[in-house]
């Protein structure tokens, strides 16, 4: 180890800094915000049917968002985070992706579970943490999971998913698997421990994973300059020895050009590949936040300039792919079943007693059944307490 | 004296004792100019400046070993962890370093002036991470000390006491109180005793313990055990560690009785070493087993929180069964 | 059969779940080419090769957190950490992550596969970050199984138990006994079970009830009782989580009488939770306070050690203090 | 934040990564072995004094080692670690610091101990944890600390020191002292989530720390091709956005320049600098560790070639500072002194049965004053079972 510093390299005799500013990390941009193309850009794979499926999962993300807004505000639902801005980063990054590949999300990646086709039914139910959402009603809204569209299930803890995606690649490479791991997290999460662990053990290991950082500019009220101070995330790639892309967030055929470079190289080379996109959160952290307490209308107007879905669509329109009609028609159609939607999900029951106890462990163990028992028990003599549950065993 | 919630005493306190003393700090994610999500530290970087009040990057073990630093140094550290959920990656620093820095060093050097302070508990519909109460992790941890309040009075005076003490000390804000619990503080400096519980009412036929939120559920069934004749004392331990064994004991030898109520899941909770302790202390006075009413043995979930919290309805009806045993 | 010493019967465990199952891996610090520390995976890498048995960067939050991942992907992880004085960084994959993995998707994922193997406990001149035994933190995890052996038999069994079940297991083994630890194994496979205790010697007296290698101190302790003609019933509680009240609870129903003994100190110890469990379960047939003799509440002393261990005349005199309460 | 990503930078078209080799990383070097300097080489400010304690240091520390290696072969201590081939690092970064400065090491750093001065008398009863140890016989050996000499006490959780010296530096900003912090890790903590933390938060807080990372190609075991696959530890500066230098750890005078420099720099500027030397561990990891399980023989004889203690003795002779008359001196008289202050210090009781309790807190607590009277009681019972302790209270 370590003799060829005797070898070869580069030498010096007096003392000669490196810093942030010894690398230049270009950024991929493709398409223009009037929809047109740079010259010379490398477009995606991408049909007509293909793109048109995008955008309506722009359009759905949209209005999903706008309606559990007015849901959290209306007192329907407890809790909500939209990705106002930010949704060419997940809608582009799940087209990019096949849909076998392991998406191991954050939280702000609806996006994602909108492309690969989670059901209206399934988002409601688990903002409603009814007795039919695929979480049993256990997590807070926006924690959705769905193994069977392989979208592990949102944990809050920030960072933890950033080595389980390691692991989860090293597994699927070890098994032959033709699939990758998605990992996304936020340039805040990347100040994590994990986030360290996580890349370098994918390094060192050599696992087909993608590590996504979405690069939204805050933390909740931490600007980006308070999280760090070198050159974003992406000049951390380097120190990693992973082969690092920045591209523009807001940018959807970026987004999908990147993620689509970046899986074939994964798959083929077993080897990670980190891509820094470059986006703003234009609306609150939460329901639970006001960002006019930390930055000012004028920073948020500056980036609505920069529009993904509005982008995409001025491309759309160039290439004949789309019309303002059908948008209208989409938009109101989706209007119409998100409320409904609602409606339903609101009046299913909550989750049964019995689900306190399951999915602790495999099985029930001892200590938890006489726990139960004794609950339901004290419900029977209580039921106004416990309306949820009372009466329903 | 003023009317207060538990986030304005606390701010209360914290604006106190960075006024005091030039080298305290109060720093986390999101507590500089924003005041921390629940905006406890609110005002504070306006009035002491960004190099005392400050945003840290999103790294709970690099706050807390930052915080070692500091308090190493002679700086006296007030670090946030924005929930008690996230106090885990830190656990290391809290657990290896902070707990064992003095005995290690043979007293040479000693992390004394720093004060952690997080939110924790549930009843807020947070879900599996943000309703955690770890109190029972760090209190298997010699050379730390943990405070948890039960209201804004008891607040400013237990963590004025807490950054003034010269040992590490965990201070645990229930936050389902944040805003619930308003009460009378002075608006002048003083301080509450740590190690110390209090009694909050005198009782005669079993003594009722619990600490921070828990508290309230606690009174509410001893005044629903009233209605039935039973006469509750009720005992707030406020540390849980080193904890007032001699408090309690001395209550349990009067009305034979004892019930635990915590939070956190019972197994391996801190009402473990309280009934594990008293039952050797107080033996023969114990007229029936030492109850425990405590969160069921699972992650805190979401829609059936009722089911899995220790309300004072379990607590009732663990009153009657321990004074009809 | 064959003459095992504890650190044999666990490679020889590995060997076999490695060779039954291609998606069972074994990694951690120093595991791979060196065969770990200890020398626990020695032979491994060359027979499974390094994609399956390899060493890892140092970092242990890492480690756990690759391990969640590769159990959720349907692998069979078995993790080391070096030492459990080590386990800390990964606390918040353990308790936050590990624990709560199914429950948190409503069994959509989980990380069942997951077993963690680390040493354990003091009593090796290791000082405060070679010999802790840190059982307790983790017995008030909901999610998680705990499992501790006494002795190569024991160690084999339950380790191959441990690496089966569907569940994460900790499975912490006994350092001071790797080599000193010698006796009978069998050379086939074969199971113990998890989440049973196992009454090692019957007795009448008293119950002496410890884990991993104070087993042996208590074993020692009943010998001297013995010379006394006090009868100690002698058990192993080897999973600390879920543990098995029922025969803790009969054997006290019939002895009257409980001493628990653990390496970590007194304070919020698994000794705190079984005596409170069992006062509760055996109020009326208690003739004595349960007694617990534990670790100082200190950190592990280098100098002090035996000062602080809960040695076996520390359980002998406690012993004597019981039967003539 | 972010906004300029529209105005500035450069800009492409097509997926191109950055990776490992983005990067140059020269390395500076000033000795050669022969003890000529480098043309042009700068040199570190050193008077002919301060030269030959330098060397008296490295004299001392290469006897130390040798001895209480043989010292633990024999079981008169239980454990111990040398320096060998490493020490240039820790003397020279000792020699350049002023004394005020804090240092905050891992482990292997007792070099700076011998440089500030710590008596052999100290070395001695920490080793053989005796009541006249500073640390009060309370960790295994090595584990040095001193108040007085600033030099924190070593801890055995690898990394945790990091973030702390960033912390510690900071308050010694914040206090206006003419003090820096310096912190000590190897190539193996660097792989520790600590790491991350700590580099992030100095580098966002500004403070005048330097971030010393010994790469001698092992932790244990594992080679440092197992560790990472960056380009060393000096590349992942680049993302923290801290100046940072690579030297050849085993040429004392670059140790010593860069230290110097990064002293200055960071004191000045307040802001952290990370320093890679790389180096070599030629001994074993500690004395429970056997190299000839994981490595050749070949390999640590091509690193004993490059031996910094006769690289730097080699220019003392050409500038005439020392001879080998005074060098064979110099060894036969720290051999008897280290070999009479073991026997002094193996005589010296152990710690009283009071140091068991005292410092978990300021003061004793009920409870450990109540486990202490219990213990006392129970060792007059049994004194032979605690020979240390028995009959001393
Ligand atoms: C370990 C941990 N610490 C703190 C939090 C609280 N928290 C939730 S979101 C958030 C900010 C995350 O910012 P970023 O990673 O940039 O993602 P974004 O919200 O911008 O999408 C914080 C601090 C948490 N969930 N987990
Ligand atoms: C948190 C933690 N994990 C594991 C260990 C065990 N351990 C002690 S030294 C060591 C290797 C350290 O290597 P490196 O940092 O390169 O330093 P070097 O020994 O080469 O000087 C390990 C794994 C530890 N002390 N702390
Ligand atoms: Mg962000
Ligand atoms: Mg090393």
């Amino acid at each position: 180890m370590n003799t060829d510093i005797y070898k070869e390299g580069q030498v010096v005799h007096s003392p000669t800094f490196i810093d942030g500013h010894s690398v230049d990390i270009p950024i991929l941009k493709v398409l223009k915000q009037d929809g047109s193309v740079y010259e010379g850009a490398q477009l995606p794979e991408l049909e007509k049917e293909h793109a048109q499926k995008v955008y309506r999962s722009f359009v759905f993300h949209r209005v999903l968002d706008e309606r559990m807004i007015a849901a959290q505000r209306q007192g329907r639902i407890s809790f909500y985070m939209t990705a106002l801005g930010e949704e060419a980063t997940t809608v582009g990054g799940a087209a990019a992706l096949a849909d076998q590949d392991m998406i191991m999300a954050q939280y702000r990646e609806q996006g994602c579970l909108i492309y690969r086709g989670f059901s209206l039914e399934d988002f409601m139910n688990q903002m409603f943490s009814n007795e039919k959402d695929l979480g049993k009603g256990r997590q807070m809204p926006i924690h959705y999971g769905s193994n069977e569209l392989n979208y592990m299930t949102i944990s809050s803890p920030l960072g933890t998913q950033i080595p389980q995606a390691a692991g989860y690649a090293y597994g699927q490479k070890l098994q032959g698997k033709d699939a990758i791991t998605m990992c996304y997290f936020g340039e805040g999460a990347a100040s994590e421990g994990d986030f360290h662990a996580g890349l370098n053990m994918a390094a060192v290991h050599k696992a087909p994973v993608i590590f996504f950082c979405r690069n939204n500019g805050y933390a909740i009220s931490t600007p980006s300059d308070e999280q760090y101070v070198g050159n974003g995330i992406a000049s951390r790639g380097v120190g990693y020895g992973i082969k690092t892309l920045r591209i523009d967030g807001n940018d959807i055929l970026a987004v999908m050009n990147a993620v689509q470079t970046a899986r074939k190289y994964a798959l083929e080379q077993s080897e990670p590949v980190i891509i820094e996109a470059m986006s703003y959160r234009l609306g609150a952290h939460s329901t639970s936040d006001d960002p006019s307490g930390y930055r000012t209308k004028e920073e948020e107007a500056k980036w609505e300039e920069h529009d993904p879905v509005s982008r995409y669509k001025a491309w759309l329109l160039t290439q004949n792919w789309w019309d303002e009609e059908q948008d209208k028609a989409l938009y109101e159609q989706y209007r119409e079943q998100v409320l409904a939607a609602v409606k339903v999900a609101e009046k299913i029951a909550k989750p049964p007693v019995e689900d306190l106890v399951t999915d602790v462990y495999d099985e029930v163990p001892t200590h938890l059944q006489k726990q139960l028992d004794e609950l339901k028990e004290h419900i029977n003599k209580y039921p106004d307490a416990y309306p949820f549950t009372a009466g329903r065993f | 004296m003023a009317q207060m919630n538990l986030l304005q005493a606390i701010n209360n306190a914290l604006d106190i004792a960075m006024a005091e003393d030039d080298s305290t700090l109060c720093f986390g994610e999101d507590v500089g100019h924003f005041g921390g999500v629940f905006r406890a530290t609110s005002g504070l970087q306006e009035k002491y400046g960004k190099a005392r009040c400050f945003n840290t990057p999103l790294v709970e073990q690099g706050i807390m070993g930052f915080a070692n630093g500091l308090a190493a140094q002679g700086s006296r550290p007030i670090a946030e962890i924005q929930f008690a959920d996230y106090i885990f990656p830190a656990f290391d620093q809290i657990v290896n370093e902070t707990a064992k820095f003095r005995y290690r060093s043979g007293n040479q050097f000693d992390v004394g002036r720093l004060t952690i302070r997080t939110p924790y508990g549930g009843g807020i519909a947070g879900g599996l991470y943000h309703s955690q109460s770890p109190e029972a992790y760090f209190a298997h941890t010699p050379g730390l000390k943990v405070v948890v309040p039960r209201n804004p009075y008891q607040a400013k005076g237990l963590l004025l006491a807490s950054i003034r003490d010269d040992n590490p000390v965990i201070f645990f804000e229930p936050k389902r109180l944040y805003r619930a619990s308003i009460g009378e503080v002075p608006e002048d400096d003083y301080q509450l005793p740590i190690g110390k519980a209090e009694v909050v009412t005198q009782g005669n036929d079993i003594s009722l313990l619990a600490w921070g939120a828990q508290m309230e559920m606690i009174e509410k069934a001893a005044e629903m055990a009233a209605a039935d004749g039973i006469s509750c004392e009720i005992i707030d331990l406020r540390s849980i560690l080193p904890w007032d064994v001699e408090t309690i004991a001395n209550s349990v030898m009067k009305t034979g009785r004892l019930l635990i109520s915590h939070e956190a899941p019972l197994t391996s909770g801190f009402a473990g070493e309280i009934a594990a302790t008293i039952q050797n202390e107080c033996f023969l006075h114990l007229e029936s087993p030492i109850a425990r009413v405590c969160g069921a043995d699972t992650p805190y979930p979401l829609s059936l929180e009722r089911e899995h919290m220790a309300d004072h309805l379990k607590i009732y009806e663990a009153i009657k069964r321990s004074v009809n045993y």
